[in-house]
Order: C-alpha cells, then structure tokens, then sequence
C-alpha cells in the first residue's frame, strides 16, 4: 500500500546511513541492530508478555477515560449550563501533568492498578473530550433544526444528529486519545509495576541499555501505525457518506 | 549542547601541549544540595581557573545517562549508579572517592509497625529505588537474615514518591538513604530497623567521561576539580552544622533532618585501590544473583587512579 | 449552544379551533424587524399558500409556526404535529435517504413500518431508485423531493412547505402538485406552502396570503373548485391580477390554465 | 461571570471538607494552605521568575511545534503524495513517548535548551497537525469548489477556504496543543536546569513537599484557564460568521 | 482527499472557434450513466438555455464545463475564463457577502477595484444593505442572489448558471433577467443557463436545449428579437408546445408574452 513507501523509505535511508558511517552507532543504533535486540526480546518472550499486559491498562484506561470524555463533551455540547459547569474545571484538569500527580496518586490510590489506569484515563479523557465538543459545535445547524422539526427527542437527535455530525473529530479526538493512553502508560509505569512496556523503557533508561529503549520506542511507533490504521478503517466506514 | 565525541575544550591546548585553563569549561552534573552546595559552603569556587558549568540532576541514573552521552565531563554519584552504567559497557571512568560509611543507608518502618528486624520483612512489602545504594543495602540485610530477595515484594519508587507511598501505608518498608533517611524519621515517624553500617560501603564517587579524560584540557581542569571536591568533603566533616544549613537550604528540608543526616554520616576521602574495587565488585556480584543486573561483569576496568595523588595525596 | 428542544408539539386543542393561531407576533434580527404584529389563523384542512418579496420573512413565520425559534414575541400557537419542508433540502447527510424519509416517523404510530411507509413516500415522489443513495449523490431536484417526502410522510395537523418545488421540471412539478393534493384530501391537513408562482398558488390552495411589511399585507379565498380555477376564468383572472398587483408586478392577460397541462402517457 | 461559578464551587467545597476534617491535610492540602505556601513563594520571587522561564520555553517549542505542525497538515490535507508521505511517518512519531526520548536527545542534543524546546514542540505539533488534517478533510467540498470555480490560486484557496474552513478545529487542536505544550515542560525539565516551574515540580516530588507540588499543579491548573480564555476569545472572533 | 486544483481556464483560443465545445463526452458515477457521448458547441456570445427532467444530467454537463470534475472522458474544451453560479449558493460562510463576491474579482484585471465592483454588483440584484451580512444571515433568495452576482461580477467568456432564479419572486425576477440580459448585451459573454421555467427559457436564450437520456435530445434557435417573443406569436407558441412536448407534459395554449409583466413604479 502507498501508505507503507514512506515509513520504509525513512528505515532503509536510516540504516544506509548507519552503514555508511554517516551516524555514530552510540548516537543512534542502526535499524538491523534494533532488530535484532528486538527478536532476542521477542524470543525470550519479553517484548511479547510486557507489551501485553500494557496493553490491558491502555484499553481499561482508554475504556473508562473515553467514556468520561465522551459523556462529559455531549453534556457540555448541548446545554448551556452543562457547558458553564463542565468546561472549566475540565480546562484547568487537563493541564495538570501527569508527572506532578503521581505521588498524589500514590497517596490516594496506593501502588496498585488503580493509580496507573487512572492517569492514563485521565490522559485519554481530554482528546476525546475537547474534540467532540468541538465536533458537536461545528454542527450544521441547519441539520440539527430538521431534527427538531421532526420531532425528534433529545436522544433520537443525539443518535441521529449530533453523535454522526460530530464523528470526524471524534475520530480526531480518539487518535489522540489512543496515543495519550500508551504516552500516559510510561508515566503510569513509573509507578511500580513488574510487567509493561513502559516498565521496560523506564527500566532500561535506568540501567542505560539504549538498545533496548529504541526498541521500546519502535514498538511505540508500530502501535502508533496499528491504531491508526484501526481509526482509519473505523473512518471509512464511519464517513462513506461523504464520497 | 556537547554531544558525541568533542568536549569542548580543545582549543584550550596550545601548539606546544600547554593548557590555557582559562579558555576551559567543565560541565559537571550534580545533584540537589550535591557538589556545587558542597564546594561554594567550603569556599572553594572562590579562585577557579577554568569556568564550571553546572547541570543539575533528579538523581544518580540521569546523570550516569548524561554522561554516557558525553553531555557533561564529570559528576558525582553513589556507589550503585556506576555499577549500572559499568553493565552496560558506558564510557565512563570512576575518578575519585569517599566513604560515608554504611548508617546512612537505612531500612525503616512505620513507627507501629510489628516489624521489628530484618527477618520480619519475609512476604512484606519494601519500597526501594532499584539501583541506589539502598537497594544494595536491602539485598545484602536480606542475605544476611537469611532471606532471598524474592521473599519480599519490591516496589520500586524515587524517594518522593516511595515517601508518599510510605505515609499512605501502602508499603511496609522502605530501604531509602540519606536525607530521606532522617526525613522519614522525622515527617512519617518512622523507625529504622536497619542501618547498613556493617554491610554497605558508604561510598561517593566522582565519575568521568572518557572523552573528558583524553583531552588534555579538560583532564587538567578535572584534575584541580577533584582536589577541590576532596577538600571540601573534609571541611564538610569539620563544619558539620554548616554544611547542614546549606544542605537543608538547597533541598528544602528542614535543618533538623540534614544535621541529623550530616551527623549520621562521617565523609572520609578513600583513594582509588583494590579495596573500593573489591568492595564495588562484590556489590555488582550480588545484583547479578538477583537478577538486577544481567549478566557477571569486571568492575576494575572502570575505576582510574590516577587522581588519587591530588586528592588523596596517596599514590 | 445547539439547542435540542424538540419542536413542540402542543396537544390537540378544542376540535373547533385553528390548528395555527398566530397573534401579534414579532420577529426581529438585531434592529432589523422582519415580523411585525402578525396575526394568522389556520384551520384544520384548510389549504394556505404564502407569498411575498424575497426576504420579506416567509421562511421566519414558517419557522415561528414549527417552534423552531425561541419562544416567539406574542402568541404562536399549534395544535397537533407540524411537519417541515425546508427552503433547503436540510436532509441528514450521514443518513442513507430512505433513512432520512423514515426517521421523520420515528415518534409517530406507524413506527414500526416507518421503513415501508418511507419506501412508499420515496416512490411517490419518483425516486424509487435512489432509496439507497446518499444525499451528497442526489441532484438539486433529487434532494427537494426527498425533503418533501420527509414532510409528507408524516401526517401531521400542519404541513408547513418552503418553496417545496423550486428546483423541480414542470413535469415532476405538476405531479408533485397531485400528490400533495391528494395527500391533503386523503388526511385533510392543513398545509400553509411558500412559493413565488402566482399561478401554482392558485391552482393549489383555498387561501393565498401576500406578505409585506413584515405582516400578512394582503389575502385571498380562492373559491372555485380545484379543477375549475382556469385563468381564464373572470374570477381567477381577478384575483391573480390582483395578486400580481400586490407583488409589484403589472397584472397580465389570464394564463392559460394550468390543470390543462397534463402529463404525457400514462402518470 | 457564569464560567466561574463552577471551578470556585469546587474550591469552596474543597476548602470546606478539609476544614469539617473530612480530607486528611496530609492526603491532600487545603485550598487555604496551597494559597499560603503560594504567596510564600509568590513572595520570594520563586514562582514568578520559574513560570517566566518555562513560559518562554513553552512558547518558543509552540511557534515551532505548531508552525511544523500546521504546514505539514496544509500539505498532507491538500494532496494525496502529501498524505502518503507525511501522515504515516507522523502516526509513528506522534505516539513516541517523553520519557522515552530523553535519553536520545541529550545524546543528540545535549543539556542546553534545544533538547528542552525540541520535546515541547513535539508535543504541541501532534494535535495542531492531527486536528488542522481533519479540520481540512471535514471543508465542505461544495465550498471548496465554488472557490475553484473563481479561479483562486492554491494559495487563496488556502487562504479563503482551507485556512477559515479548518478554523474551528485547529483551534480546537491549539487549545490541545497548549496543553501538552505544558505537560512536555515537566519532562522537559527533568533535563537538568536551575529555573522553571516543571523543575520545581519535579524537586518538591524529589522530597515530597506536597504543598509545592500542589501549589505547582495549581498554577498548571490556572494556566489552563487562561490558556482557555484566550483562545476563547480568538474562537469569538473567528467564528463569528456562525452566529 | 480536496482538491484544490483551480478550474482551468484555457487560454483562447482562435477567435472564431467555439467558447466551449464538447464531443463525445461521457460520464457516469459508479453503474449510472448519467451524460452518454454528449455534443455541444457554444459560440461567443451566444445565450443558451438547458432545460430537462430533475436528475438528467444538467448541472453534471455544468460541471464539466467549468472543469470542476476529473479530466473528462471525450473532449471538453473551453476557451477564456468562466464563472459558475451553481444550484445552490455555496457561498463561503465565513467571508461577508461582500467579500463573497469581490472574491471572484481576485485573479482578474478589475482586481484593484473588486470591493468596489461587488458593491455595484450587489447593488444591481438589490442588496445594497446586505453587504456586510454574513452568509448564514441571508434568506433563500437573497442567498442565492449573491450568489449570481458573483457569477456576474467577473465578466467571464462562458458563464454557467444553474436555476439561478428558482427561489426569486415574480418581481425580483424580472429584475434579474433585466440584469442578465444588459450585462450579457454589454459584455457579448456566452451564458448557458439552466432553468425549469420554458418561458423563461424563450424570453432569455437564442437557442434552447432539452437534455433526455443522457445526451442534448433537442435544440431550437429562438430567432424572433427578445422584445418579440410573445407567447401568442405563432413561431413562439409552436417553439413552447414542442419544448413542454419534449419536457413530457402535454402543450397548452400560447402562454401570455412574460415580457408583457412590467414592474410596478419605476424600475
Ligand atoms: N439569522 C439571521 N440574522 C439576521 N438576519 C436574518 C437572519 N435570518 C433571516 N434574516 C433576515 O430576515 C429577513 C427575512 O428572511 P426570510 O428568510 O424569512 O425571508 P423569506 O421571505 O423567506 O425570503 P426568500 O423568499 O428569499 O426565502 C431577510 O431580510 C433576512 O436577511
Ligand atoms: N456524486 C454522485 N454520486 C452518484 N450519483 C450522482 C452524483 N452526483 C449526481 N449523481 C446522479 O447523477 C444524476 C444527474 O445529476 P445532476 O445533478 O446532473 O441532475 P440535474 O439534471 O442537475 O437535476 P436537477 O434538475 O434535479 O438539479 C442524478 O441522477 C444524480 O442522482
Ligand atoms: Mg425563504
Ligand atoms: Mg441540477
């Protein structure tokens, strides 16, 4: 697929670079060597187990933020009050940094699962939230006025109207959302834990094993393609109407 | 930024191999209430030569990182840190050292803990920051009670956040070390139910890059550095109540937990020989048999003595 | 703020009243007043066609007799359902346009068959094959006809039409015109329609109002039969002069009639 | 002004139960403390000069995060290669975590401010790209053609139809990229430094002052609803053809 | 994925061949075959009109003529410049109806003057006090007259106008086939023009085209000057009966001369 020339052309120019000499190896391990780090990983079922058992924290996280998030945005998007109510404290919320939280998240929710799928569905909260809140104001209200003219209820014009209008950047807001859990994952992971991916990377930073934290980043970045290319097919589906 | 191989001071050294101090710069990481605190309450940053760019760490393995990535010549760290970045084949040098002896390395409870020794830790929870010296020191109490290292759950968490997870009651344990030692002491009433006085070495080391050190510019600069470092260490024994009040002034604890510390902890400036080698090896044996570090390794490499004459004035 | 407050649908009132009354009501955008004072009645059946300048405020009462605006100045009352044809198609772009037609009997009795019913209305308006088009693919005409099935599927009490047939051929015209008579003879509905043809105006309704000034300026009862309004009736040809008059335009002789243009072949 | 009332309900609240004894002071500090220790700090010129340092920070990672950001999602939006070459290499970077990257750009770039800035304009390039994309897809074509049928350059499209037409969700996406801008500065600030209000976060966590910390997340929080209320304005402005 | 590739306006070409000229030229979406091996030539300064049933093709054939569509199958070439007033307004929300209009002026000579020009312009289909409106503001047939005078404003080669007075009253009407016809007599542009209304169609084009299954399925030459087109002229009469025949409806008598309705008052 013409999706996949230039992630590949930006690899094979990276390693005839490494071969050539142009990039000093501790400054960046060449793509092959990365590789092979990896499948010794992946062999000794490292990569394979932590990868897994991040994954189950981002998708609780993301299950329970994007919920959140979605509610909140369709409460705030619609009534005038809701939106008075909401927004603020969700726009002072969402800058608070994670790394500031984790020791109040310690405190409050201990050392356990909570704290780390908490702050990862903080993280996936906002996206979704500011996006489909801006999807539902961008609403041609034209349409919306149809709605109402059929005598629709509020949630009939929810399902009908408002939740397909403000689709596309819900879809925006859901990319990012995905790409904050796992961002959030490796501040969560700092948070004790045995398994993960993050725990890898944190870990490796800790014991300088740089190979093994450009592995972590590769497979950051494939999981970074995965959701978008499942976000895009979820996209066609969602918007055929607008060929 | 200095990145890869250059150090920056090159054109401090003149046709004839002279080094013009004047024209050098030495980047040194250090630590909250570290170093710089340490040189400036001595009094010996007064008449330097060379300029000192100081950059300052969160902890041991972000500075060991830098180093590795030839961001700074020089800093100063505990006995662990350098064990790790040895492990993992870094380009770094081990230059100079002091003991503060083993009592600041601590493992306290909560003061109505049931937990009175060592052995009472079997199937308890510990917080500790994998790769300090305290977890060297969680290792080596266990072994010496009789314990694995995976009869106890460890948590591992920086000092703030495993103090936060220690007053919340969500650890039984915390293997921690100066200040926080005193801080715990004194903020969470906790007690300590083991000092690493017989078993943990204590000790400070400065550490180098190895492009710092082959530049005659810089090794130069370094070479005064560590004299300095090693004076102050002195004074600091010597001046206990002053050395306190700077330290609780930088960190931002209380003058009471860092004259507690500081007088928990007497320095003592060690030359660079076989028995930090050993010491250090041991040490590094032992996280290989708990798994915290891959594989068996030779520590010696990594250790120079060739400070030892201006800091120590042994050979 | 989208507001969504679904028109409402006052209860049927006493059986004897007007399905619209509409007393002194005042529309204005910021200093400029499109309505003023207006006062209305329509009865349960009865046939009203709206004429007026472009931008004289036919849409706005339109609007104001949905409860598409916020509570009106003065009183705008409806009993029973309204339906709305918009002066744009407005259809769900996101929904295929069967599903357009069928959603508007989402709340009605005939729920359940609401997809049928939708599939009848489509055909009726001539596109039985595009049931399964999006509305971005359909042609200006296209999308009008499904917009009027959308407000002609329904039943209601009032159906309230904005130039429904703007963009249409004659052909499709004059049987868009059947249909919509038939409609309102079968469920006797009232209807109030907008349009800009004099002549449709005549040959649809019972009632034709002219509005200028922002009120209703100037109205009408159109008494003969449906199939006797030639133009060239001295009765018709007096109220259409009359109606030309008060649109600005010089009256013309009287135009051919158009029931007399029929469709070629069997409809 | 309406938009108040909710975050100092939860003030008040708050204040109250710490007060009732309802919340352990030393789970979490009262709003009264906080506000203590934060003219404390106010006072010694702490807080003030460390905001002013971050703040330039953030804003010089912004106007470069969000120049690259905007541009890439111009030309991605515009043409099918630029979709094709850009989107997927971008999918892949967006998800590259902080914490990750540290340890590659001091090697790349050292201790100075680039690695800083770089990391902040990374985070605030993503959502103003992915937002501004979207914005760009979502233009009505009917409008977009009615331009072409004027004859416009590809320039005055851009600028009379693409840039206006995406507006509300670039702005949407600014809002975003605000945001992570702030959250990248803690990160960013563990790279050493003397000054900044990330820094002194990460410090009061290394010794557990919680007040400093609070007092350092109140401030996030508080630049969050100015952050807000700016581009609340720049909304009013701009969209108010929609009115 | 946008296009942004601007309508092509081929430079022009010999001054005595054809504005546009289409052969063989064939489009379809997906299975439905809407235009099939179209011909046509439009000479400098010709006015033509299109009629055909809703859904035939017409705005399709528009379309590709203004090169809005993928390069065609077939031969579509157009020599100068062309403006588009297409079926609905597609005004861009967020300029004010001014700027909508002076907007088309911005690759043109007049560039300096353009504010000015759409003012004018703006002026001449009566909205002199909408100037400063947005779009979103406008009633339908405001809309859709700003929309025709950006098509106006820029004094094309070839000008393209979709059912441009489809939401206009009988007045404003005749004001802007006035305004057509006096633009088009001072610039000598070609028009083509789609429309529903056959009377509309003879008292405006100097040939009419009925488009059926695809393709141009007839044409007439209206000869007759424009101020001697009276319906109850036998060529008009015989001219509008083989239209309406070939439209599918059934002829009716010679329709009163349009041009016999003046405006009421001074113009
Ligand atoms: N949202 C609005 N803001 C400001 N003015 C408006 C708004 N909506 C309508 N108007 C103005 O109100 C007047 C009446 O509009 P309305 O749509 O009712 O006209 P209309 O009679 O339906 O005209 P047309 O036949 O052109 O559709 C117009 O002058 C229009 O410009
Ligand atoms: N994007 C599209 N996808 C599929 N079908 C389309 C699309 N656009 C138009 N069509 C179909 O092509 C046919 C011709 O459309 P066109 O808009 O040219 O009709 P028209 O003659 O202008 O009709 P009207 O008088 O109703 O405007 C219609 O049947 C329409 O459904
Ligand atoms: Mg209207
Ligand atoms: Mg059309």
């Amino acid at each position: 697929m013409r999706r996949w020339v230039s992630p590949i052309a930006i690899i094979v120019i990276w390693q005839l670079l490494c071969m050539g000499g142009f990039i000093d190896p501790r400054t960046m391990a060449a793509p092959s060597d990365i590789a092979q780090t990896a499948v010794g990983l992946i062999k000794d079922g490292t990569l394979g187990a932590e990868t897994l058992v991040s994954l189950q924290r981002v998708v609780l996280g993301l299950v329970i933020g994007g919920f959140i998030g979605l509610s909140l945005a369709v409460v705030a998007g619609l009534s005038r009050i809701g939106d008075d109510a909401i927004d603020p404290p969700m726009q002072m919320l969402r800058t608070l940094p994670h790394l500031g939280l984790i020791s109040l998240f310690i405190t409050w929710f201990g050392l356990g699962e909570t704290p780390k799928v908490t702050l990862i569905a903080m993280g996936a909260c906002f996206p979704l939230y500011l996006n489909t809140l801006g999807g539902i104001r961008g609403i041609d209200r034209k349409v919306l006025e149809a709605a109402r003219s059929m005598h629709l209820t509020h949630r009939q014009q929810i399902r009908h109207v408002v939740i397909p209008g403000a689709l596309p950047q819900t879809l925006t807001g859901l990319r990012q959302s995905l790409g904050i859990a796992w961002l959030s994952l490796i501040v969560a992971e700092t948070i004790p834990t045995d398994a993960g991916l993050g725990h890898l990377i944190n870990e490796a930073r800790e014991f300088l094993q740089v190979d093994v934290i450009v592995v972590g980043l590769a497979v950051y970045a494939a999981l970074g393609l995965t959701t978008d290319a499942i976000v895009r097919h979820l996209e066609r589906k969602a918007l055929a109407w607008r060929a | 930024g200095c990145g890869g191989d250059a150090t920056g001071n090159e054109g401090a050294v003149d046709d004839n191999g002279k080094v013009d101090l004047s024209k050098v710069t030495l980047i040194v990481g250090d630590q909250k209430g570290g170093s710089k605190a340490l040189l400036q309450a001595a009094g010996q940053l007064d008449d330097v030569d060379y300029e000192i760019e100081w950059k300052e760490f969160t902890s041991g393995p972000p500075l060991l990182e830098a180093l590795n990535a030839g961001a700074i010549h020089v800093g100063g760290v505990g006995n662990t840190p350098p064990l790790f970045a040895a492990a993992a084949q870094s380009p770094i040098k081990i230059v100079q050292g002091a003991t503060y002896g083993g009592t600041g390395d601590a493992i306290v409870v909560p003061s109505g803990s049931p937990i009175k020794d060592v052995s009472g830790l079997n199937g308890k929870t510990v917080a500790v920051a994998e790769g300090s010296s305290a977890n060297y020191n969680l290792l080596a109490q266990l072994e010496e009670a009789g314990l694995k290292y995976s009869d106890v759950t460890v948590k591992n968490l920086q000092p703030g956040d495993a103090l936060a997870a220690f007053d919340a009651g969500h650890v039984d344990a915390w293997a921690i070390w100066e200040p926080f030692t005193s801080q715990a002491e004194q903020e969470a009433g906790a007690k300590v139910i083991a000092d690493g006085s017989e078993l943990a070495n204590g000790y400070v080391f400065q550490v180098a890059s190895e492009t710092g050190l082959e530049d005659p510019a810089t090794k130069e600069a370094l070479q005064d550095y560590l004299s300095r470092i090693a004076r102050a260490q002195v004074w600091s024994q010597t001046h206990q109540e002053d050395w306190a009040k700077v330290w609780a002034q930088e960190t931002g604890l209380s003058a009471d937990i860092t004259l507690a510390a500081v007088k928990k902890r007497k320095i003592q400036v060690v030359p660079i020989d076989q028995t930090v080698i050993d010491s250090e090896q041991e040490m590094a044996d032992s996280f290989v048999a708990n798994k915290l570090l891959p594989e068996e390794f030779d520590v010696a490499p990594f250790f120079i003595d060739d400070f030892n004459a201006s800091t120590t004035g042994e050979q | 703020m989208a507001s969504l407050t679904p028109s409402r649908a006052t209860s049927a009132a006493a059986p004897s009243g007007p399905v619209a009354r509409v007393r002194n009501h005042d529309r204005s955008f910021g200093d400029t007043h499109v309505l003023r004072s207006v006062d209305l009645d329509i009865e349960p059946g009865e046939f009203v066609a709206l004429l007026g300048r472009s931008g004289c405020g036919k849409s706005t009462l339109l609007r104001s007799l949905a409860h598409l605006d916020p509570p009106p100045v003065g009183e705008v009352e409806v009993s029973g359902r309204t339906s709305v044809a918009f002066q744009e198609p407005r259809l769900l772009p996101w929904r295929k346009v069967q599903e357009n037609v069928a959603l508007a009997l989402l709340n009605s009795p005939e729920r359940k068959q609401r997809f049928e019913l939708a599939e009848q209305t489509l055909t009726e308006v001539g596109l039985t094959d595009k049931l399964d088009a999006w509305p971005l693919q359909l042609s200006g005409g296209q999308a009008q006809r499904v917009s009027l099935a959308r407000a002609l599927v329904s039943n209601p009490a009032l159906m309230l039409l904005d130039e429904p047939f703007s963009a249409l051929d004659a052909l499709t015209r004059i049987d868009m015109h059947q249909l919509v008579i038939e409609l309102w003879r079968r469920h006797s509905m009232a209807i109030l329609i907008v349009t800009h043809d004099v002549d449709e105006a005549i040959a649809l309704a019972d009632r034709v109002l002219v509005m200028d000034g922002g009120r209703i300026a100037r109205e009408w009862s159109i008494e003969p039969r449906r199939d006797d309004r030639a133009p060239s009736k001295p009765e018709i040809a007096r109220i259409r002069a009359e109606m030309l008059s008060a649109l600005g335009v010089h009256p013309t002789p009287a135009n051919p009639n158009r029931k007399a243009v029929h469709k070629q072949g069997a409809a």
